[in-house]
């Protein structure tokens, strides 16, 4: 932290831009933790300023790129967006040495776009209220949509990509393999029948309130914010039955000045075992290189994606290349079923 | 008895709206002395924890002195060029008066949103985002029309002949602006610049726009983690944002107490007060 | 009744020529081409009904207002194009317009450093102007803290005392009680006398207007109907206007004929004064000159008398009043000292009224 | 223009009242009113330029023409927003006034310690940012939160009430925002009413309540004319109450214009429906100056 600020204080010199390197993320507690287990450690490797942003714009890449003022250099985005201002021109395609770098770490080819390099895993999985369902809780999405067995609000994120989709689709009897193309009508159909007992949820502090207070005691959550609140001894637990793994991406945008020294990081990153590690313990999230989650510690294991423990139950990845496509229309879809 | 059972009513009422107004603000102390690291009610630990967390992340004071340098200059500009047009609008005379009028009070009524992607379009080509000048000009833009209504409102009730009979023993227009009118319509200046810099410095969505690495006002920083999770070193940063206030409120009342006793020495020998 | 002839000027007081001063706005005429020379020193009121135009004279004078044409010479410089700032002459606004966010003392410093006077003597001066004014213990209160009859002194003080040779009221005295009104109109006119300048005094009460003038100007619809001494506007107003804004009259409405006034409403002829005008609408006749008699006991020939009805009888301490109306319907008042107030005078009673040709004054 | 028309268009007007001195007369600008031209040429370079570079992508983004409007009205949802918009400001207004007007008339009543103490709790909130003020609101009102076990410990309810993201929620969380901006245009109008007026109306045989319904409220209703305006406009741009208090039903314009420009990248679309919002706003308001003089109220001009 310490060596953060001396670095950041030092950014206002004029020779130090040349090389400096400016880190846009989501924000919050996660960005430190991001920042001082992989960004600060290359910096001070290799005489590099991190300046830091927060939090991710999508308005403000594409406004930066298109007048060619571009102050983003590594910028954490949803794997669907990646895909989308890729193809738009948005971003920088990935040099061959950070595709070489991702081939040798072992990150999974679905986790790699053309422009893109995953930084971390996480899963769409039930959280429930442990005081609640002291004794049984729901394991799939199938007793997670039966309300007469465990009654009680739902939660859900009120974004398309927040994976009540498949959530359904599974709940309803579609095997894990067969989920994309969704079969939009059917999951809304069975979107229907909980529709009453569904709670909208938008900023991570929402999910992690609606479970603790048992006021949705079952909700589609993401895995590290429920571990966390349950470490500080909340009554919530996850179950990964069914568990659906995403992951956030990081990318470059098209025309960032400093753009080799960004995939330089990536390189260094995907390469760095050790420093995926220690941001998993510190953040919650899972890591993205094989050889990564090995070097994290037994006990911190077990909540993170890309284990064993999470994997062997999880029902696949969300196919974001999906996503990218059918974003748009889906949400306007969603909304326009929530209005009804 | 009517009138009784009326005025214990509006009472209870007007009881009842202090609460709803300061319950939300009061809400966060307790919040902010939470162990924990969610925004929790009534907390189940008491720490400093986050107060501590303010003091080591020196990013909390860059912005808060961000913010306060931001706020303090926009409230100026927006006190200058606002209490100009308020005279214009109440003594002035120039055309296409509703046209200019509808201008002064676009701000007011333009959503955020717009103005922030707007503004944030244009500064971006003319290098002034993340710089205070950039932000200074996007606040006084909120804030001037506060200044304006409070300004026009105070002028409006200032009795002319004031201002003639100044005039009148001798003072210029100039003279008499700072020496009858400005005294006299302090207030309104005052309370549209308090205004304006609230405005300022709680204003989140078009600093969200203009903010980067190298400059994030207290707002925007609080705003940032949002999506993931809302840091209770927010709940800190309110609290101690609300003792601030407070101290300010108790130390007017203060000076108001003291310098009613030094006027009532002063009256004691006369001619002191030339 | 002060008599101006008698009055000693001195000559610290600037005389001030109005010529030609007009004042429109859109259609609406407020002052008509008003000439009027006021002498140096003198107390000169502006006397009218609202609406008539003095406010707005006494405003061009100040500068505050602009007049559509003519000018203004104060001590033979033309001043017409100068702000108000610059013309160097005291006022005394409606309402005082004293500054409230400054002491008394402030306030009378004003102008003194506005004028740029050395501190130790604008405490000199601040404090002889308010010992003037008989305030000088009330230097540090504010204006809010004092009574509205002290307020008016400090007004008086502020407007004096840098000492310019004009000095502007703009109804001062309307917001005083009676009897305070009736203290300061003497106190007023001993400071005229004391410092000598040139006094303009505004005022819609002819009382006032009386008691305190060297001369009164009588505005009517933007014009000045007539201008004189108090005495002059009380004996010998000029129309049938001035007559009744100034005192209380009797006005019988007809024309002159054959050295005679014919009244058209009682069908009656009277006899004129002597060295009367040839022409007229009207006969006036004050009340005090107005006498009363019991129906029938008229003998005197000089006399032209009127019979009437008594309406109301009204004891007022040193006089009587009577009100009586003629057959015609015209109300008619007398004043009677009260020991001369003869039997057989009540309410309904058939009277008399008389008075002598030489105490008629015809009306243009 | 030829000499020839000039002279039939002075034939046709007898008397030309100088077309060029109408003119001249109409754009005379005096010394005070030129005070106004710092601030015009300000806001017009720094606020109204960019918005017309914003406004005119409504047009061109992603193509040139109307389809971005097209689009609003093609679907439900959109339109659904509009009307939730109007409909919460709308609401909250009414809300904000019930409940200001009492308070300031509270004011004006209260001797000077208990109207500075009143005075103070409607600046406070002002102190503290509407993004921890909606949370408090959030920890306090949802269903488990402190105000619902309080009512249910107390006996008064059996079930909790649902406040949290409904438009209940929405419309208490901006209320808690709007209530000070309200407030104090309405007491600055109250404290200049004379009260010997209602003594008066009293004295002419009217009751107390005759006389402030008949006397008091209409006198003050230029503050609150300007308390409504305010209120009402700024209620339609609010975001971040609705997002935190609010469930997807009661998405209000404001977020969905953010959605659209940050997660969606539809710029043009967004600035569309800005300019619907925009140029439904100065509708209303020009709607409303035909009733009262809406810059006399706001300004208290005359």
């Amino acid at each position: 932290m310490l060596a953060l600020s001396l670095s950041a204080c030092g950014g206002a010199g004029t020779a130090s831009d040349e090389k400096s390197l400016t880190v846009t993320m989501w924000g919050g507690q996660a960005q430190s933790a991001h920042v001082a287990s992989y960004f600060t450690p290359w910096a001070a490797e290799s005489g590099v300023t991190i300046k830091e942003d927060s939090p991710t714009d999508y308005a403000k890449i594409e406004t930066q790129v298109n007048a060619g003022k571009v102050n983003w250099g590594v910028v954490e985005v949803e794997p669907n967006f990646a895909n989308t201002a890729c193809e738009k021109g948005l971003l920088e395609k990935l040099p061959q040495r950070v595709i070489d770098a991702a081939k040798a770490a072992g990150v999974p080819e679905a986790q790699m776009g053309e422009c893109a390099i995953p930084n971390l895993q996480y899963t769409f999985s039930i959280a429930y209220n442990t005081e609640v369902f002291a004794d049984k809780h729901p394991t799939n999405w199938a007793e997670f949509f039966d309300t007469k067995t465990f009654p009680g609000k739902r939660g859900f994120w009120k974004y398309a990509t927040g994976g009540l989709f498949e959530a359904a689709l599974l709940a309803d009897g579609v095997p894990a393999d067969k989920l994309y193309p969704l079969d939009l009508p059917r999951a809304f159909a069975k979107l229907d029948t909980i529709k009453k007992d569904i709670v909208w949820y938008d900023t991570g502090d929402q999910q992690t309130q609606l479970v603790a207070s048992g006021e949705a005691p079952l909700v589609q959550a993401w895995n590290g914010r429920i571990t966390k609140a349950a470490a500080e001894g909340q009554a919530v637990a996850n179950d990964y039955g069914q568990n659906l793994i995403s992951y956030d991406q990081v990318v470059i945008p098209k025309g960032y000045p400093n753009a080799e020294l960004a995939a330089d990081w990536m390189v260094w990153f995907l390469g760095n075992g050790q420093a995926q590690a220690d941001d998993a313990v510190a953040s919650g999230y899972g890591p993205v290189s094989s050889d990564a989650i090995g070097l994290v510690p037994e006990a911190d294991r077990k909540d993170l994606a890309g284990s064993e423990e999470v994997s062997k139950d999880s029902a696949g990845l969300i196919d974001y290349s999906y996503w990218a496509k059918n974003y748009d229309s889906v949400t306007e879809e969603l909304n326009n079923w929530i209005a009804k | 008895m009517n009138r009784i059972l009326a005025r214990t009513a509006l009472i209870l009422l007007a009881a009842i709206i202090g609460l709803y107004l300061l319950l939300p603000v009061l809400v966060v102390v307790p919040m902010s002395l939470s162990s924990s690291s969610f925004l929790t009610f009534p907390p189940k630990e008491l720490s400093l924890r986050w107060y501590q967390q303010l003091l080591d992340d020196p990013s909390w004071g860059r912005s808060a002195f961000a913010s306060l340098k931001v706020a303090l200059l926009s409230a100026t500009v927006s006190v200058i060029l606002g209490t100009l047009a308020a005279l214009a609008l109440v003594r002035g005379r120039f055309p296409f008066r509703n046209a200019v009028t509808a201008v002064l009070l676009a701000p007011l009524i333009v959503p955020y949103v717009i103005v922030g992607l707007a503004v944030y379009i244009a500064f971006l080509n003319l290098g002034l985002t993340e710089t205070t000048l950039g932000f200074v000009l996007v606040h006084t833009c909120l804030g001037v029309p506060y200044v304006m209504i409070n300004v026009s409102t105070g002028l409006v009730s200032v009795d002319r002949r004031l201002e003639m009979a100044s005039m009148n023993l001798g003072a210029g227009p100039v003279s008499t602006f700072f020496r009858i009118t400005l005294p006299l319509i302090l207030p309104s200046v005052l309370a549209g610049a308090l205004f304006a810099f609230i405005t300022s410095w709680d204003e989140v969505v078009t600093a969200i726009f203009l903010s980067g690495p190298d400059m994030t006002t207290m707002p925007v920083k609080m705003w940032s983690g949002i999506r993931v999770q809302v840091d209770p070193a927010v709940a800190a940063v309110s609290s101690l944002s609300l003792l601030v206030i407070i101290s300010t409120f108790l130390l007017m009342g203060a000076v108001k107490m003291i310098r009613k006793m030094i006027d009532r020495r002063a009256s004691l020998t006369m001619n002191e007060g030339i | 009744m002060t008599k101006s002839q008698e009055t000693q000027y001195e000559s610290s007081g600037a005389p001030i020529r109005i010529s030609g001063i007009s004042k429109t706005y859109k259609e609406l005429t407020v002052l008509d081409s008003v000439d009027l020379d006021i002498r140096g020193g003198e107390f000169l009121t502006l006397l009218g009904a609202s609406g008539s135009g003095k406010s707005t004279l006494l405003n061009i004078l100040a500068g505050f207002v602009k007049p559509s044409g003519g000018t203004i010479e104060v001590d033979g410089v033309d001043v017409s194009r100068l702000p108000p700032h610059k013309r160097g002459l005291g006022m005394v606004f409606q309402h005082y317009a004293l500054f409230p966010h400054m002491s008394v003392a402030e306030n009378v410093a004003y102008p003194l450093k506005r004028l740029g006077v050395p501190k130790a003597e604008i405490i000199r001066r601040v404090g002889e102007a308010l010992d003037m004014v008989d305030l000088g213990r009330m230097a540090n209160r504010k204006p809010t803290e004092i009574s509205g009859g002290q307020q008016q002194r400090v007004a008086l003080a502020r407007a004096i005392v840098f000492r310019p040779r004009v000095l502007l009221m703009d109804e001062p005295l309307g917001a005083l009680d009676k009897m305070l009104r009736e203290q300061l109109q003497l106190e007023i006119r001993k400071l005229h006398k004391d410092i000598g300048i040139t006094f303009v005094f505004v005022t819609h009460d002819q009382d006032e207007a009386l008691t305190m003038s060297d001369r009164i100007a009588l505005l009517k619809d933007g014009q000045i109907v007539q201008l004189g001494t108090p005495e002059e506007l009380y004996n010998a107003p000029s129309c049938r206007y001035a007559a009744e804004f100034v005192g209380v009259s009797n006005i019988f409405q007809g024309s002159i004929k054959n050295s005679a006034f014919i009244d058209g409403q009682h069908a009656r002829e009277f006899k004129l004064p002597l060295g009367h005008a040839k022409e007229g609408t009207g006969l006036m006749i004050r009340p005090e000159h107005m006498r009363v008699s019991p129906a029938g006991q008229i003998t005197n020939t000089i006399h032209d008398q009127i019979g009437a009805t008594v309406e109301d009888c009204i004891y007022l301490g040193s006089s009587r009043t009577v009100q009586a109306r003629t057959d015609a319907g015209a109300l008619l008042i007398a004043r009677t000292e009260v020991p001369r107030s003869p039997d057989g005078i009540h309410a309904g009673a058939q009277i008399q009224m008389h008075w002598e040709a030489a105490d008629a004054r015809v009306l243009a | 223009m030829s000499v020839a028309a000039g002279t039939r268009a002075a034939l046709r007007q007898p008397a030309p009242p100088s077309f060029a001195s109408k003119i001249k007369n109409f754009l005379r600008i005096d010394g005070w009113g030129a005070l106004v031209l710092p601030l015009l040429v300000f806001l017009i370079l720094v606020f109204i330029l960019p918005l017309f570079v914003m406004l005119q992508k409504s047009f061109t983004d992603p193509t040139f023409g109307w389809q971005n409007y097209t689009a609003i009205f093609a679907q439900s949802v959109y339109v659904k927003v509009l009307g939730n918009t109007f409909l919460t400001a709308a609401i909250v207004t009414a809300v904000t006034l019930l409940l200001a007007f009492p308070y300031a008339y509270l004011m004006t009543l209260a001797t000077p310690k208990w109207r500075t103490v009143m005075l103070v709790l409607v600046l406070v909130p002002f102190w503290t940012s509407i993004l921890v003020r909606s949370f408090a609101l959030v920890l306090l009102l949802r269903d488990t939160g402190v105000l619902n076990s309080l009512a249910q410990d107390a006996g008064l309810i059996a079930e909790p009430v649902t406040i949290i993201r409904t438009m209940s929620g929405v419309v208490i969380g901006m209320v808690q925002v709007a209530l000070p901006f309200a407030v104090l245009p309405i007491y600055a109008t109250m404290r200049t009413i004379d009260r010997r007026l209602l003594q008066a109306a009293e004295g002419l045989g009217d009751r107390p309540s005759g006389a402030f319904l008949r006397i008091f409220v209409p006198l003050s209703l230029p503050g609150v004319a300007a308390a409504i305006l305010l209120t009402f406009v700024q209620a339609l741009g609010y975001y971040i109450t609705p997002a935190l208090l609010g469930g997807p039903k009661n998405t209000m314009i404001g977020e969905l214009i953010v959605q659209q420009v940050s997660t969606v990248l539809r710029f043009g679309f967004a600035a569309a429906l800005a300019t619907m919002l925009l140029v439904t706003t100065f509708l209303l308001i020009g709607l409303a100056s035909k009733y009262f003089d809406l810059q006399k109220h706001l300004m208290g001009q005359s």
